[in-house]
């Protein structure tokens, strides 16, 4: 049966009919439709190009306006104050790079064994407490980091008559880097594959033992990842630290001192330095830091990807 | 030899070992403790954030006594006469986040599309890992590009450019200077554009290979696929991705400082300075007194308020998505 | 309008290996020499047969010899994937589907296909589903919609059941229904040939049998081409049987294409008795 | 029973570790930042607050050290007038021995940064510093420096009834000059600021009763004046001298009020300041000589009359203000980790002295700080405020009531 047998002689096949029409149709429509598809398959690509393009762009701004103002003075010195007659009297960032290590270092003491051991139970517990904890942590991580600085302020500072310092300034980047790690460091304990707990555990070892010698050893490499994405992300804050820390011009190791940081010292550079030199030279501050915080991110990402692989 | 399931939850309810009571005492006890380290630091952590909560809402009391629900409505922002209306701050954080949407979304979106559907498989995460990027550079460092870079910028040249094409028209009417909500509102775009593409890639491409088999199947082309299967698909998980970065524009405090304007008023043009919760927060903190800073601490409630429920909304979008996927 | 390309040809009648059975009638894809590699690796080589008109054919073999992935090639759906290539001449009607001038979506939308496991749109309605082919074809006449997804959903069984609840969403139905709703889905665009991608193997007995008798109703409308791994079901429902088996470099090749019955009570290849003898596979 | 050990073992582990994470926290408390030897000369103070007198104090805080090895002074926190006076109230915690602000504090302000168990104004001794001027500044294409402005016209700007630069009443002044037709930007501080006070003193002052109210505070009565500008009809806030000074260099068409010296120290700014309708009616343009004769004008100042800004003198620039130190009368008061108040507090001796330091010029050979006002942009303070300051600083007492300087 076929339409050149004759379609005179059968009654028309609807189907036949349709499939005419249909076919029609689509074929009308097919130089539109391709060309639509080819234009907005080229948009994406463009946007994705337009996304890419505002990293280097930034990245092209630092190195341009921030590069020539690092030198050996920009990590030996303290910031100088230009005078009217003595402009060019800048100085370094020694005292914020110092600044940050003793924030950041305090924040990871405490932050670390906090994060990794919550993150542990939560590997290893499905109960209301613990979902009610990775629901917490969740929240926590969605919330603006100032908030932890004002915290920081109204507990230590009002509360328990405490005064600005660099180690409040490390309490109030706990609080963002433990839900970070801790939600990280379940992911990595829960890929330690279960049969390697129960091995140990059959071999009669605790569970603490299991736990530390065993399962935190396969999970270290995940671990490392999860405290270099949230270190990453607490070098780089400033807004808690506004509240805490207060402010120094000399560097100092002291943790009980007022401190300062290097994102408040580019805050501080732009919006308050009295001499344009001061603005542009925060430029250079911006640089070391973006360099520093985007080496520790692509570390914990290569790191990552690299445990993929070995996973697979 | 008792292996005891890994997962159990209570603490001391390990159960019993037939192992000789020689060494079963010891290991006892040493779950005992390997449980009351696990449970004590979490629980620590519990405490930290209850006291967190309980401590900010403590703070802002005298606050809400002294202002009541004008701090909420109130459109007057003055310490100095102790005038705490924070409406103005509440528009500006919402303004500033729309605009940041609007833009970023579509952007986000058609970006996260050609991370799935045009780069190929192999280099889909260092490519994606490049857009991501953009969330680790400090928020400072936005700021400070735009309040250097782009204000002066905006002011010789977009605004006027705006002015002109859209003849003044309402949000875009008026004086303008550098600041301006509408830069705050571009600075945030960026700045959210990569939680969007992180979140929407991963909804799109859990779509199933058959979903998009099947609409190819039929001649529909690939944008057709895309736009007609894929992303309506992939819907949950975008609303989650934008709900997230919704969260996380509300809450950016930083960058929006540095180049919205500080201004603390009702604002009427996009072009003008305006204020959010959140860089309030860290501009009216100089120099404040007792009673602006409980306003301040009552400003921080409503923030949290604000962004944990649309966190909370997002996250919960992005797993009904991923339990979608599995089914 | 054109109806010299919407219907197959006839080029009298078919052979089937050298034995020509009039049964079988005429011809409505003829495939010569297809191969398809992935990154330069064979998988299916040299295959060569004609799919007879209104007619159900069942590609058979064990897994890994390839007829998925020669039923993909059919409907060029190994377009989107990277890598793949396919060689040799598939011929719809007289057009070759991988010339140059014919478009892999028109292709696709004359060449249908019905997946392994039900993939109706879960954001879509039924009704949506339905008519979703036509309307990525340019299809906007409600009319012609209306009408299309009627008669696509009584051919395949499911207008009674499905009639009163159009607009409700595609995942309210069973296993079952969802298959033969994603069958009503491709006749609605009302294909030349219809691909089935060993249809029932994720659904229980009965709705298998269901989609089974579906099957024997459905060719008297379209040209069918099945995938499947269970001998009864090919024995059962299919006119012409193409048994495909892996070469020795994992490349599936044709060892025999006869007439259903013709292969299964007297094959010419050894093998193929084999594996109908269930020997291997 | 071994249920009840295991429940103990992990009830002490949970409290171990908490005490274990949570004591060190809590430990801080306690003040080891404040830990100062009494017996020895080594002390550390640090100040804070107006950043109308940072870069004086910033040099003068370098120069002292120089001279005295022995003493820590922490670098100036320029965080503005308002912040200065909470900083040195809420001194126990904030750890500031001075607050900087160029408005002598009143019980108003200290109500605003403490509940309950407050000071008074008499806790406090308030101590003149330094004497400095204001200039107006504006970032507009092709307009040099030298355009005339004055109060009035200052007012308007600030209250939005003049917005263009080619308004008649800025052309009818300024003839010679080419003034664009675009809007004006006003640059105003958004934080409490000893700066705002002044400039809006001179508004209130120079322009009484020659136009009303606005938005902005400036009016015809004196108790509107105010270190909080609020928001003005249109502008832009910044915080700070500092972010003004970079918001106008910033800022194409804007206009702003800053201390002299940061004006000295934007080279950007320095192209382009104005000349000001003094009380004798000649228009100047800020500078050491006429900031110091508008001063001679009033030579008596205290912490309760201090305005000097629109005095009488053809050679007096209008907008000028002394700027003081706020601190504690009582200084063990700030130390609170001396425990035998009679002993005599080594930071409160080294406060006063720094303090005394500054305020005078000293001699050849003993050079004092107001020695180096004049390179910052300042007016070494009047003999007579330099004794003021004495006078002042003698007032300060440790616990046994001894004096300290």
């Amino acid at each position: 049966m076929s339409v050149t047998t004759g379609i005179g002689e059968l009654p028309a096949d609807p189907i036949l009919e349709r499939r005419a029409l249909i076919q029609s149709i689509a074929r009308g429509s097919l130089a539109r439709r391709a060309v639509v598809s080819r234009l907005m398959l080229g948009v994406c690509g463009l946007a994705f190009l337009a996304a890419s393009t505002v990293l280097v762009w930034i990245v092209y701004l630092l190195v341009a306006k921030g590069f020539h103002w690092i030198s050996i003075n920009f990590f030996t010195q303290d910031p100088l104050t230009p005078t009217v007659f003595q402009q060019n009297l800048l100085g370094g960032i020694r005292n914020a790079i110092r600044g940050s290590i003793v924030i950041d270092g305090i924040a990871l003491v405490i932050a670390i064994p906090v994060g990794i051991v919550a993150g542990h139970l939560l590997a290893v517990s499905e109960n209301v407490f613990a979902n009610a904890v990775r629901s917490t942590a969740e929240v926590m991580t969605g919330l603006p980091s100032i908030l932890f600085g004002i915290f920081v302020y109204e507990f230590m500072i009002i509360r328990f008559h405490s005064h600005f310092s660099g180690f409040l300034g490390g309490l109030a980047l706990t609080m963002i880097m433990v839900p970070v790690i801790m939600k990280a460091s379940e992911i990595s304990f829960r890929a330690v594959p279960a049969s390697i707990r129960e091995a140990g555990l059959s071999l009669g070892l605790s569970k603490g033992v299991v736990a530390t010698r065993i399962v935190t050893p396969a999970a270290a490499p995940g671990l490392l990842t999860a405290v270099l994405l949230a270190t990453s992300r607490a070098v780089g804050e400033t807004a808690p630290l506004i509240w805490v820390i207060g402010n120094n011009y000399v560097a100092t190791w002291s943790p009980y001192k007022q401190q300062t940081a290097i994102p408040i010292a580019i805050y501080n550079g732009i919006l308050n330095g009295a001499s344009p030199l001061q603005q542009a030279y925060a430029w250079g501050s911006a640089l070391f830091l973006v360099a520093v915080v985007l080496c520790m991110n692509l570390g914990s990402r290569l790191l990552a990807a690299f445990l993929r692989r070995e996973r697979h | 030899m008792s292996t005891g399931p890994i997962t159990e939850s209570a603490p001391g309810v390990a159960p019993e070992g037939r192992a000789p009571g020689r060494v079963k005492r010891p290991r006892a006890r040493s779950d005992g403790a390997y449980w009351g380290i696990l449970y004590g630091t979490t629980l620590i952590f519990v405490v930290v954030c209850a006291t967190f909560l309980v401590t900010l809402v403590t703070s802002s009391f005298s606050a809400w006594g002294h202002s009541g629900l004008g701090l909420i409505t109130g459109t007057t922002w003055n310490p100095d006469k102790q005038l705490y209306g924070a409406l103005p701050l509440i528009i500006g954080t919402l303004v500033t986040s729309a605009i940041a949407l609007v833009l970023a979304v579509p952007l986000g979106v058609l970006v996260a599309v050609a991370l799935v559907h045009l780069v190929p498989r192999r280099l889909r995460t260092p490519m994606s890992s490049f857009v991501e990027l953009l969330a680790a550079v400090p928020s400072v460092v936005f700021g400070g590009v735009g309040f250097l870079v782009l204000a002066p910028y905006f002011q010789q040249h977009f605004y006027p450019w705006l002015q002109s094409t859209t003849h003044s028209f309402g949000p875009f009417s008026g004086t303008f200077s550098t600041t301006s909500i509408l830069l705050a509102g571009i600075v945030l775009f960026v700045m959210v554009l990569p939680t969007i593409v992180a979140f929407s890639r991963d909804a799109i491409a859990i779509v199933p290979e058959e979903q998009i088999e099947g609409a190819m199947s039929l001649g529909a082309t690939r944008w057709q696929t895309l736009w007609k299967v894929v992303l309506p698909s992939a819907r949950t998980g975008i609303t989650g991705a934008v709900t997230l970065a919704a969260a996380r524009a509300l809450g950016e405090t930083i960058a929006v400082a540095m180049v919205i304007g500080n201004y603390f008023k009702v604002p009427h043009s996009l072009l003008q300075g305006g204020t959010t919760l959140a860089s309030a927060l860290a501009t009216q903190w100089d120099g404040a007194t007792t009673l602006t800073i409980s306003a301040l601490g009552a400003l921080a409630v409503i923030l949290i308020a604000i962004t944990a429920g649309v966190n909370y909304a997002g996250r919960s979008l992005l797993r009904r998505a991923n339990q979608g996927a599995t089914l | 309008m054109d109806s010299a390309i919407t219907v197959p040809t006839p080029s009298g009648a078919m052979t089937t290996g050298d034995v020509e059975d009039p049964r079988l009638g005429a011809i409505a894809m003829r495939l010569k020499d297809v191969s398809v590699s992935f990154h330069g690796r064979m998988a299916v080589r040299d295959v060569s047969f004609e799919v007879p008109d209104k007619r159900v054919t069942a590609l058979i073999g064990p897994s890994g010899s390839g007829k998925t992935t020669l039923l993909r090639a059919l409907n060029r759906l190994h377009d989107v994937t990277r890598g793949a290539k396919v060689e040799g001449e598939i011929l719809l009607g007289n057009t070759n589907l991988y010339s140059r001038e014919i478009h892999p979506t028109l292709t696709r939308m004359r060449v249908g296909m019905v997946f392994q496991r039900p993939n109706p749109f879960p954001t879509m309605s039924i009704f949506d589903n339905v008519v979703s082919g036509l309307r990525f074809n340019g299809v906007r006449k409600r009319a012609v919609l209306n009408e299309a997804a009627e008669s696509a959903l009584i051919a395949a069984a499911l207008w009674d059941r499905v009639k009163d609840r159009l607009k409700m969403h595609a995942s309210s139905l069973s296993g079952g229904e969802q298959q033969r709703l994603c069958i009503a889905r491709a006749l609605a665009v009302e294909p030349e040939v219809l691909l089935m991608d060993e249809p029932t193997s994720a659904l229980d007995p009965v709705s298998t049998q269901r989609i089974e008798e579906l099957l024997s109703e459905l060719k008297a409308r379209v040209s069918i081409v099945i995938v499947t791994h269970n001998m009864q079901q090919a024995a059962r429902i299919s006119d012409l049987c193409v048994f495909l088996l892996m070469g020795d470099d994992g490349a599936g090749e044709q060892i025999e294409v006869a007439p259903t019955q013709k292969l299964f009570t007297d094959p010419t290849d050894r093998r193929t008795l084999d594996y109908i003898q269930g020997r291997f596979g | 029973m071994r249920l009840k050990t295991r429940v103990a073992v992990t009830a002490a582990a949970v409290v171990g570790t908490a005490i274990g994470l949570v004591a060190p926290a809590l430990a801080v408390g306690g003040d080891p930042y404040f830990k100062t030897d009494t017996q020895s000369a080594v002390a550390t103070i640090g100040g804070a607050g107006s950043t109308f007198a940072a870069p004086l104090q910033q040099s003068a805080i370098t120069a002292y050290l120089a001279r005295n090895g022995n003493a820590t002074i922490n670098a100036y926190q320029a965080v503005g007038s308002g912040a200065g006076e909470a900083d040195v109230i809420k001194a126990a915690t904030t750890g500031i021995n001075w607050g900087g602000t160029d408005v002598p504090m009143t019980a108003a302000d200290i109500a605003k940064n403490c509940s309950s168990g407050c000071p008074t104004v008499a806790s406090f001794v308030q101590v003149p510093i330094g004497l400095g001027g204001e200039g107006i500044t504006y970032n507009v294409r092709g307009l040099k420096t030298g355009l005339k402005l004055n109060g009035t016209i200052l007012a308007e700007i600030y209250n939005g009834k003049i917005t263009t630069w080619n308004n008649k009443a800025i052309k009818k002044l300024n003839p010679t000059f080419k003034l664009p037709g675009s809007k004006i930007i006003p640059v105003f501080r958004s934080d409490s600021s000893g700066t705002s006070y002044i400039f809006t003193d001179f508004l209130a002052t120079s322009t009484r009763s020659t136009v009303g109210h606005g938005p902005w505070p400036y009016a015809a009565t004196k108790s509107e004046i105010s270190t909080y500008a609020g928001t003005p009809a249109y502008g832009v806030g910044a915080a700070h001298n500092a972010g003004v000074a970079s918001a106008v260099a910033n800022t194409a068409n804007s206009i702003g009020y800053v201390e002299y010296s940061y004006i000295l120290l934007n080279k950007k700014l320095a192209g382009s300041v104005a000349t000001i309708l003094n009380a004798s009616g000649k228009y100047l343009a800020p500078s050491i000589k006429g900031i110091a004769t508008d001063a001679a004008a009033k030579p008596h100042v205290s912490a309760t009359s201090f305005s000097i800004v629109f005095e009488k003198g053809a050679a007096a620039y209008p907008i000028a203000g002394y700027t003081w130190a706020v601190v504690w009368k009582q200084q063990n008061a700030t130390d609170t980790n001396t425990a035998n108040n009679s002993v005599a507090s080594t930071t409160g001796i080294l406060l006063v002295k720094y303090l005394d330091w500054l305020a005078h010029t000293g001699t050849t050979g003993d050079l004092g700080g107001q020695h180096f006002a004049a390179e910052d942009g300042y007016v070494a303070l009047p003999a007579n405020i330099q004794s003021l300051a004495t006078a002042t600083l003698l007032q300060v007492v440790n616990a046994g009531n001894h004096k300290l300087l």
